[in-house]
């Protein structure tokens, strides 16, 4: 039978596998999309603790996530846009003029 | 309230002097000059009326657990010693007005000297030992000041700085002292004090009912007379004194030959309770006096500057009365200080004259002064003949009462005083011959002919205290100051002893004139025959050299040492290590901060993992 | 909940204000007309003291905390507009957007203070977040802001994921995401379930990035160089503000039945805090990059204010919050003076200041001395009040370390006032001449500094009343 | 729906959900990534049904195959991404520690997951009207809130991503 | 709410100071007359407040009380008792001394004034605040402004560092001494800072004694430190060295003060028992202050460096003093602690005066000038002859009481006390002759003594130093009010 611990297995596998990309990758593309997973490995989470708790507000924080995600998303991507016109580059190791 | 008198009136002629004389040379002087004559004055009046008084006094400094009075102890011996004071103080003032004449900060010279009476009078009056101490140090700065008076003079400089800090190593001891009898005061559960009757009622008693040890009292007594040893230029520390001669001569006279530098035998005398309960103190102080007294007059022998000879002979003289001391009489002691001030006094100012008038202070350049300055080689003739201890002169019969007591007590320092007497004798008929008898020498090696050619005469403000203090020096021996201390009539002369006594100056005077009365003697003949014991002598055995050594080893080992350390250990090793080491860190910190996002990530994710396994993982 | 509609209204219509006015102007106006509003919005929170209660079903409250935190960000926020109102010249486009933006961010912090629910925090703390975001990178012709944009968005988006995750292991645990009702079901189950404490250590994470607490702080310098000066100074002030509202409700409600290891967490984490803000600000050499260090060290302080069990250390923090506010605020204010004028922000840029202008050096001095927490200033009492808290729950341990750092944070400071006053300026450069509206600004500031230094009593009565009110209105 | 049937589809969506969610880490090009994020999205989607939350998985697939993909996709066109195989970290051991901090951030999930008490059955019906009653009313604020966050969303692609005029 | 004196005079020159942020900066006729007004304000009235104290009611006097911030104990809380009555007395001297030869301060005048008055302000109310709070507000208050003063106005290649680090140092001794203080505050158990409400719950039951051994060494080192507790007092020499010549005069006559002044206060009045556990450590680090940093100002080729030595060295008077305990050390601790604070005073401003001329205090740049400024020349010897304790100088009494209060308890520390003063008598004799006397040296062609008013302030502290030396009874009985009810607790506690 399939239940809670499952379903929280697999978004923590998801969240996990999400943060590895977004701690390997340097291009901030794929940063933007390994976020993603984990923003989803969360929704996930909250949509069976819903479901199995019989408690309907879980599946609201997930419709709020994906607004959130969207917003974050659209400012990212603008971001990338902007740094690609000014640097050429989306590397996130290139982006170092400030560091210690 | 006389005695108050007696003791501000030089202080007030001193401030005045300072706030309104520094510009007005004339009132200065007479001003300086009313005050110690006023002070003069009472004290003789004192003395008429038999006014002695033993009162508490004011406090001074009052606190829980410290009383410390402002009184006066007035007695014989107090009243004798104001006596001396306050006339040699008077002769020598006098005797300034027209010796400084002319030079540019005379009225600082009697501002200094008025603060010198008004700290000398203070120690002789104290009733207590810290009142005695604070005018202790006084006398130690107005010396300072006046020895270095000609401050510009390099040597004069050091010399004030030297008398300075060898009295103040003196004091370490004398303060110790103090501090302990004053322990020792309160020993039966009683209030501690400083006054000095109280203690000299007290401390017998202790030490006979047995609560203090006897070794308290050695102690006391010895640190006490480091004091002394400093002040009265004993053995080892005398070295300080033949420098003091930077000063000006009067200065010499009053300070450094009859007053201050028998502050010393004063004090002793003072606080003889301590001392004479402890037969090792008394030892060791006569053994330092009988050194004392050998050294310098030795040291005397070899010298060609009148004051310096002068002024080893004040120290062998102050031998002479310490050993009195530590022979058991204090009354001897006294006898012999009082007839001191009285010669040594007459002897520094007739220098003086010579000086004054020859503008020089080598034996060497002098000669002939019979002819040109009569009064002057006269009266330097009676103060010798005083200081040899020829009969009938005042010198004669202190001596003699000392020599007595030492054949009684110890044969080998008797036997050492006569030689002593015997090289006093020698050295001052060297001096008197080559100096004053003998022909003028100037002539032939020295460029100021002119002036030396004019030597002349002091003027009567001169030559009144050099005749007054040379009366004294006559009479001295027929005052009966010795009945007037202790109260009991004075022993008749023991015939043995000032036969013998007089035998050895006489030997002295006679092996001098030997040596030195030939008229065309340049060079002193000793320097030949003694070969390497009279370098040695020059050298003043080192002694100079060996508290240089020492005074280096603190100054520029142990404190190049501290200093070292405190540059290089805990400054640089220690803070700014520790300074070092917090920045550091902040450097390697901020290496954390390698500017790639996903690293900041990584801390990220290893502080949430971190955080899950102490707070929930590990339990 | 008049404030925030008056507060919604404002934002409204300077979007609306910002279409009819001319693109050149519209800034300045905007900035003049947002910072109006706010000062009278400030008022009316002042008038809704005591009118204490819940709304939507609970999910939004005002009490005495929530006022005291928004009356913080009301004030950060007047001198954060106050800076972009002179920095228009530097930012060169966007001036209306960049007053909107501000709002919108102090939209999503007002609601922070007044969140009582996760649903509704989540969502203002986005607000804020994604308008900061925007901020940050908004030079859009220098590399550092873009790059700092960058890097805030991409760490700020993980911690929202990582906020979120553990907001779905409290709310799995719980089944709710009112703060009230989570506490209830806590305090009534006989256990702490191990899940919960996991959600609680991923939201404290999240928000002690917000707040930059260490681990989480590596952001903070970076971010605070390239931003423009007018959001690094939101970013010091209203941002952590609101992180603290957040926690401070929080620790008070969600998470006091874990108080115990509330307090061990939040001890080490101060610890940490203080000690890495304020030796990492020892080499620094640039200015803004040097306060965003000092900014970790004072959260460290701020920490300790968490780890004090119980009410008093909340208090210390309202009181130390706007104590900080002023001072950071002011050291702000000089820098944005001094935009103009000088290259970069490097603190040699500041040589010799106090000849050039003794107005702003003093100011720098003041606000400068305040964050080191010398008295007659503010954050002397803020520090002390804080530690003596501390003190009281006793930890002396983390007193001590909170004070030896106040040596070390003093140190570079000084290090800062010496090159203002004692080095010489370089010849030939002009004294600089400030604004009546900046100096009477920076009066303002350093008055706050000062008045909070001098006069601590009502200040310490009023979060008093707040915490209590707090007890009395859930 | 079967308990057989059930099971089988969690395994199937969840495996579909990890390797596509590998393939986005891993992804050789960005077109790639967006793709398998739209793949995994789906399998998402499906859990998520599995779960009877209905409504979500609707606007999960709307949001993600529409909106967020056409943005990706868009970005993508516009820079230029042929290096992007070269994105790897330079520092060689990063991966190993991100690897390792993985596994143990997913041990400890793993380990705080098997406190939690599975009791509780799917009962919920996550439909549209019942979410829709929740959200307008006890959660209207933070509703009406976002309104600003997409605002500010606007506003940052306004000025920041906006060529300038000249 | 009414302002007594106390108040007024502790507040005067922060108001002044206040008032010279609105003097345009060119005026500096007006920038001195209000600085010099408002340190007279404060000089007047501690003298008003000294004679007026009442010794025969003794206890704090002159209380002005409000509440500041009642949830923590914290009120506005000033008065004097004994001890205060005779330390005010002392900072009026300096700082209406300090001012007056700031008067020689050319640039920046404006600013110098607003961080010294700030300054006197601080010390000020450190004496005289009576909650333990505000005797740490201000003492900070006093410390920090001397960074700039410092920094600024200071001169010499080693400025920087020597600033910073005399603020750090002091700093950190403030945050050890704020331990203990804190710990304080809740071990007395009466939830107060007010110093006259601890001092009465102490007195019914004393703090615990585990408390009072931790918290008594924090304080001691903490406020050791501006004590120049060996070996935390490298700071010291090099500050002063570094400092203009008023900030030189306040900072080693009162500031060393104010550590003195707290931990007699905090330290003996509050934890006699755990002070007892620590003084032979400290009778021990006193005496090599006095030994070690006298030798080492031997060495010294600065007038500054030597003097700043020389004060580290007379400190470990003050602290051998604090080590015992006894009735009769204590009150000649006090006693010294404003002879010193007025012979550290005038020989910083008398250095300066020829500084300010010579610009140059290098030993082997000065000499012979004794002829030149003949009024200088004879302070200058009189204050290193005050400072080798000469009696008829106020130090003297203080080490005479000093010494024997240290005798009974600390006997080898006593005499090594009087060895000190063997050793400073030689160092500033080495001194006064390597500058005052022998041949003149050419930078002192053009000296010029001091003139008129320039005079008034080294009279004044002269004055006072002579005064308390001749008639100690001016200040004694005075401090010995204060200290009764310290040295109570002592031997109540032990």
């Amino acid at each position: 039978m399939i239940g809670l611990h499952h379903y929280l297995i697999v978004s923590a596998a998801l969240f996990v596998i999400g943060l590895f990309g977004l701690l390997v990758r340097r291009n901030i593309l794929m940063v933007l999309l390994s976020m993603e997973l984990i923003l989803n490995a969360a929704n996930l989470s909250f949509v069976s603790f819903s479901s199995f708790r019989g408690e309907l507000t879980g599946q609201a924080v997930v419709f709020f996530t994906m607004i959130v995600a969207a917003a974050e998303v659209t400012v990212g991507l603008a971001m990338v846009v902007l740094l690609y016109r000014k640097k050429r580059t989306t590397n996130t190791e290139d982006l170092r003029s400030m560091k210690w | 309230m006389v005695a108050h008198i007696i003791l501000f009136a030089p202080l007030t002629a001193a401030v005045f002097i300072t706030f309104f004389g520094l510009r007005r040379p004339k009132l200065s002087a007479g001003v300086a000059l009313a005050g110690i004559l006023l002070s003069l004055a009472l004290s003789t009046f004192m003395f008429w009326s038999n006014a002695f008084e033993v009162r508490g006094g004011d406090a001074w400094i009052q606190a829980p657990g410290l009383l410390v009075q402002f009184g006066f102890l007035i007695d014989p011996l107090s009243l004798l010693m104001l006596l001396i004071v306050t006339g040699v103080g008077s002769c020598v003032f006098l005797y300034s007005i027209s010796y400084m004449k002319g030079d540019t900060s005379y009225a600082r010279y009697f501002a200094s000297l008025s603060l010198f009476a008004f700290s000398m009078i203070g120690i002789v009056l104290s009733n207590n030992f810290l009142m005695l101490f604070v005018f202790w140090e006084l006398v130690a700065v107005s010396s300072y000041l006046l020895i270095g008076f000609w401050f510009e003079k390099p040597s004069a400089a050091d010399a004030g700085n030297k008398a300075f800090i060898v009295n103040r190593l003196a004091d370490f001891g004398f303060l110790l002292g103090i501090l302990y009898v004053w322990m020792l005061s309160g020993a039966a559960g009683t209030e501690r004090t400083f006054n000095f009757a109280e203690l000299a009622r007290r401390l017998p008693e202790y030490l006979q009912n047995g609560t203090i040890a006897p070794a308290a009292m050695t102690i006391a007594a010895l640190l006490v007379f480091c004091g002394v040893v400093g002040k009265s230029a004993q053995f080892p520390l005398y070295i300080w004194l033949p420098d003091a001669m930077e000063g000006p001569t009067p200065v010499s006279a009053l300070i450094h030959a009859a007053t201050m530098v028998a502050a010393g035998v004063y004090l002793m005398t003072r606080s003889f309770f301590l001392v004479s309960a402890s037969p090792e103190a008394l030892a060791v102080i006569a053994n330092i006096g009988a050194i004392t007294a050998l050294l310098a007059g030795m040291l005397a022998v070899v010298q060609n500057d009148i004051k310096k000879i002068l002024a080893y002979s004040t120290v062998s003289q102050l031998g002479y009365m310490v050993v009195a001391l530590g022979l058991g009489s204090s009354t001897a002691a006294m006898y012999h200080l009082s007839t001191h001030a009285f010669f040594k006094a007459l002897l520094f100012l007739g220098a003086g004259a010579m000086i004054h008038g020859l503008h020089t202070q080598d034996i060497w350049e002098m000669g002939g002064l019979f002819k040109k300055m009569p009064v002057t080689a006269a009266t330097f003739l009676i103060g010798t003949a005083a200081l040899c201890g020829i009969p009938p002169l005042s010198g004669f019969f202190s001596k003699d009462e000392i020599l007595h007591l030492a054949l009684e007590h110890n044969k080998l320092i008797f036997g050492v005083m006569l030689f002593t007497a015997s090289l006093t004798a020698f050295y001052m008929t060297r001096a008197l011959w080559i100096a004053v008898l003998g022909p003028d020498r100037a002539h032939g090696h020295k460029k100021n002919d002119h002036e030396h050619g004019n030597a002349h005469d002091a003027p009567f403000a001169m030559k009144l205290p050099l005749i007054l203090l040379a009366i004294l020096s006559m009479i001295g021996g027929f005052l009966g100051i010795p009945t007037f201390l202790s109260g009991e009539h004075a022993e008749p002369l023991n015939m043995t002893v000032a036969a013998t006594s007089v035998g050895a100056a006489v030997f002295g005077i006679v092996f001098g004139t030997m040596l030195y009365s030939k008229k065309s003697l340049v060079h002193d003949p000793l320097k030949r025959s003694l070969g390497t014991f009279y370098q040695f002598v020059v050298k003043k055995y080192y002694l100079d050299e060996f508290f240089v050594w020492l005074a280096g080893l603190f100054q520029n080992a142990l404190a190049r040492v501290f200093f070292w350390f405190d540059t290089n250990v805990v400054i640089d090793r220690g803070v700014n290590g520790a300074a070092s080491v917090t920045s550091s860190f902040g450097s390697l910190l901020r290496r954390a901060q390698t500017g790639v996002v996903q690293s900041y990530a990584m801390v990220f994710a290893i502080g949430i993992v971190a955080i899950v396994y102490f707070l929930l993982m590990r339990s | 909940m008049k404030v925030e509609m008056g507060l919604v209204a404002l934002a409204l219509s300077c979007l609306v204000l910002d279409l009819f006015l001319p693109k050149k102007k519209s800034g300045y106006i905007l900035a003049n007309v947002a910072m109006t509003g706010v000062a009278l919005l400030f008022a009316l929170l002042c008038f809704e003291w005591g009118q204490f209660g819940h709304a939507f079903g609970s999910s939004f409250v005002q009490d005495g905390l929530a006022i005291c935190f928004k009356g913080i960000l009301f004030i950060a926020t007047f001198f954060v507009l106050f800076m972009a109102r002179e920095y228009q010249a530097q930012l060169k486009r966007g001036q209306g957007e960049f007053i909107l933006l501000i709002l919108f961010a102090l939209i999503g912090a007002d609601f922070i203070a007044s969140a009582n629910d996760f649903l509704l925090f989540f969502v203002a703390l986005e607000t804020l977040s994604v308008s900061l975001y925007i901020m940050t990178a908004y030079l859009r012709d220098h590399e550092s802001s873009i790059e700092a944009g960058v890097k805030y968005l991409i760490l700020g988006a993980l911690s929202t994921a990582v906020f979120l995750y553990g907001l779905s292991f409290v709310y799995g645990t719980t089944g709710s995401t009112n703060y009230l009702e989570i506490q209830q079901r806590l305090v009534s189950s006989s256990t702490l379930p191990a899940s919960f404490i996991f959600g609680m250590i991923l939201i404290i994470a999240s928000l002690g990035f917000k707040v930059s607490a260490v681990p989480f702080h590596l952001w903070v310098p970076d971010v605070y160089q390239g931003a423009p000066t007018p959001v690094t100074a939101f970013l010091a002030t209203a941002s952590k503000t609101a992180g603290f509202a957040a926690l401070v409700r929080l620790v008070l409600t969600v998470f006091s039945p874990a108080a115990e290891q509330l307090t061990l967490l939040f001890s080490v984490l101060a610890a940490l805090t203080i000690i890495y803000g304020n030796l990492g600000a020892i080499p620094q050499t640039n200015i803004k990059r040097l306060l965003g260090y000092s900014s970790i060290g004072h959260a460290g302080y701020l920490l300790i204010g968490l780890a004090v069990p119980g009410l008093l250390g909340k208090e210390a923090i309202l009181f130390y919050l706007l104590s900080y506010v002023f001072s950071t605020a002011c050291a702000f204010l000089v820098l944005v003076a001094l935009a103009g004028s000088i290259k970069s922000d490097a603190v040699s840029e500041l040589t010799g200041l106090s000849k050039r202008s003794p107005a702003l050096a003093a100011a720098m001095l003041v606000s400068l001395m305040s964050l080191a927490g010398v008295p007659p200033f503010g954050g002397f009492f803020a520090k002390f009040y804080i530690l003596w808290s501390c003190m009281r729950s006793g930890m002396i341990w983390l007193v001590v370390i909170g004070l030896l750092n106040v040596v070390t944070s003093l140190y570079y400071y000084l290090k800062v006032v010496k090159v203002m006053y004692a080095d010489e300026p370089a010849p030939g450069l002009p004294n600089l001449e400030v604004s009546h509206s900046q100096k009477a600004m920076q009066f303002f500031a350093i008055a706050g500094i000062l008045v909070m230094g001098i006069f601590q009593g009502p200040f310490v009565q009023v979060a008093a009343s707040a915490l209590s009110s707090f007890l009395t209105t859930r | 729906l079967s308990s057989m049937l059930e099971t089988s589809l969690f395994y199937a969506f969840s495996l579909g959900l990890v390797v596509f969610a590998l393939g986005v880490v891993t992804a050789r090009s960005a077109v790639y990534g967006v793709l398998s994020l739209v793949a995994a999205m789906c399998c998402l989607a499906g859990l998520f049904i599995l779960l009877k939350a209905f409504f979500v998985a609707t606007v999960l697939v709307l949001v993600y195959a529409g909106a967020i993909l056409v943005l990706f996709l868009f970005v993508v066109m516009l820079v230029d991404f042929r290096s992007l195989s070269l994105d790897w970290p330079s520092f060689r051991t990063s991966p190993a520690i991100a690897v390792i901090l993985s596994l143990l951030l997913f041990s400890q999930f793993f380990k705080v997951i098997r406190t939690i008490e599975p009791t509780g059955v799917k009962a919920l019906d996550g439909t549209a009207e019942a979410l829709g009653g929740l959200l307008f009313d006890k959660h209207v604020l933070p509703f009406e809130l976002t309104s600003f966050l997409i605002l500010a969303a606007v506003v940052s692609v306004v000025v920041l991503a906006k060529k300038d005029a000249e | 709410m009414s302002l007594g004196p106390v108040s007024i005079l502790m507040l005067a020159p922060a108001l002044g100071a206040c008032l010279l942020l609105f003097v345009p900066k060119d005026r500096i006729k007006l920038i001195h007359a209000i600085g010099l007004i408002a340190a007279s304000i404060s000089f007047l009235l501690s003298i008003f407040v000294f004679w007026q104290y009442d010794r025969a009611a003794a206890g704090y006097q002159f209380v002005d009380r409000v509440e500041w911030v009642p949830s923590l104990g914290i009120a506005y809380h000033v008065g004097v008792d004994g001890i205060s009555a005779v330390l005010l007395l002392m900072t009026g001297f300096l700082a209406f001394s300090g001012v007056l030869v700031s008067m020689s301060v050319k640039k920046r005048v404006k600013e110098y004034f607003i961080f010294y008055l700030f300054l006197i302000s601080g010390c000020l109310g450190t004496f005289c605040a009576l909650n333990i709070f505000f005797i740490y507000f201000f003492y900070e208050t006093a410390v920090v402004p001397v960074f700039p003063l410092i920094g600024v106005w200071g001169s010499g290649e080693k400025k920087d560092y020597a600033t910073m680090k005399l603020t750090l140092y002091l700093t950190l001794g403030a945050v050890l001494a704020l331990v203990a203080i804190l710990g304080l505050y809740f071990a007395a158990g009466v939830n107060t800072f007010d110093l006259p409400a601890i001092e009465q719950a102490v007195r019914a039951n004393p703090l615990p004694l585990d408390f009072q051994r931790w918290a008594f060494p924090l304080l001691m080192v903490g406020f050791g430190v501006i004590l120049t507790l060996w070996p935390f007092h490298t700071w010291s020499p090099m500050g002063y060295a570094a400092a203009p010549t008023s900030v030189s005069m306040l900072h080693a006559g009162v500031l060393k003060k104010l550590g003195a002044y707290a931990i007699i206060r905090l330290g003996l009045g509050l934890m006699p028992a755990g002070a007892a556990m620590w003084m032979p450590i400290v009778a021990w680090i006193a005496a090599i202050n006095m030994l070690y940093c006298g030798l080492v100002a031997f060495t010294q080729k600065d007038l500054k460096y030597i003097l700043g030595y020389s004060s580290c060295s007379h400190m470990g008077y003050i602290l051998l003093g604090l080590a015992c305990m006894t009735p009769l050390a204590l009150n000649g601790t006090l006693f010294f602690m404003f002879a010193h604070g007025l012979m550290a005073a005038l020989g910083f401003a008398l250095v300066g005066f020829i500084y300010d001329q010579t610009h140059t205090r290098m030993l082997k740049d000065w000499g012979g000038f004794g002829k030149k400024v003949p009024f200088v020349s004879v302070l200058f010897i009189m204050t290193a002859m005050a400072s080798a304790g000469l009696p008829g100088f106020g130090n003297f009494i203080g080490e005479m009481m000093i010494l024997m209060g240290a005798w009974d308890k600390y006997r080898i520390q006593a005499v090594l006390a009087v060895l000190g003063l063997v050793v400073t008598a030689g160092y500033m004799l080495k001194t006064v002759r390597g500058t005052m006397q022998g041949p003149l040296n050419p930078s002192g062609n053009d000296l010029k003594d001091a003139t008129g008013i320039q005079k008034l302030p080294y009279a004044l502290l002269l004055a006072g130093l002579l005064a308390v030396g001749l008639l100690p009874s001016i200040i004694l009985p005075t401090i010995e009010t204060g200290t009764r009810p310290i040295l109570e607790r002592i031997s109540h506690e032990s």
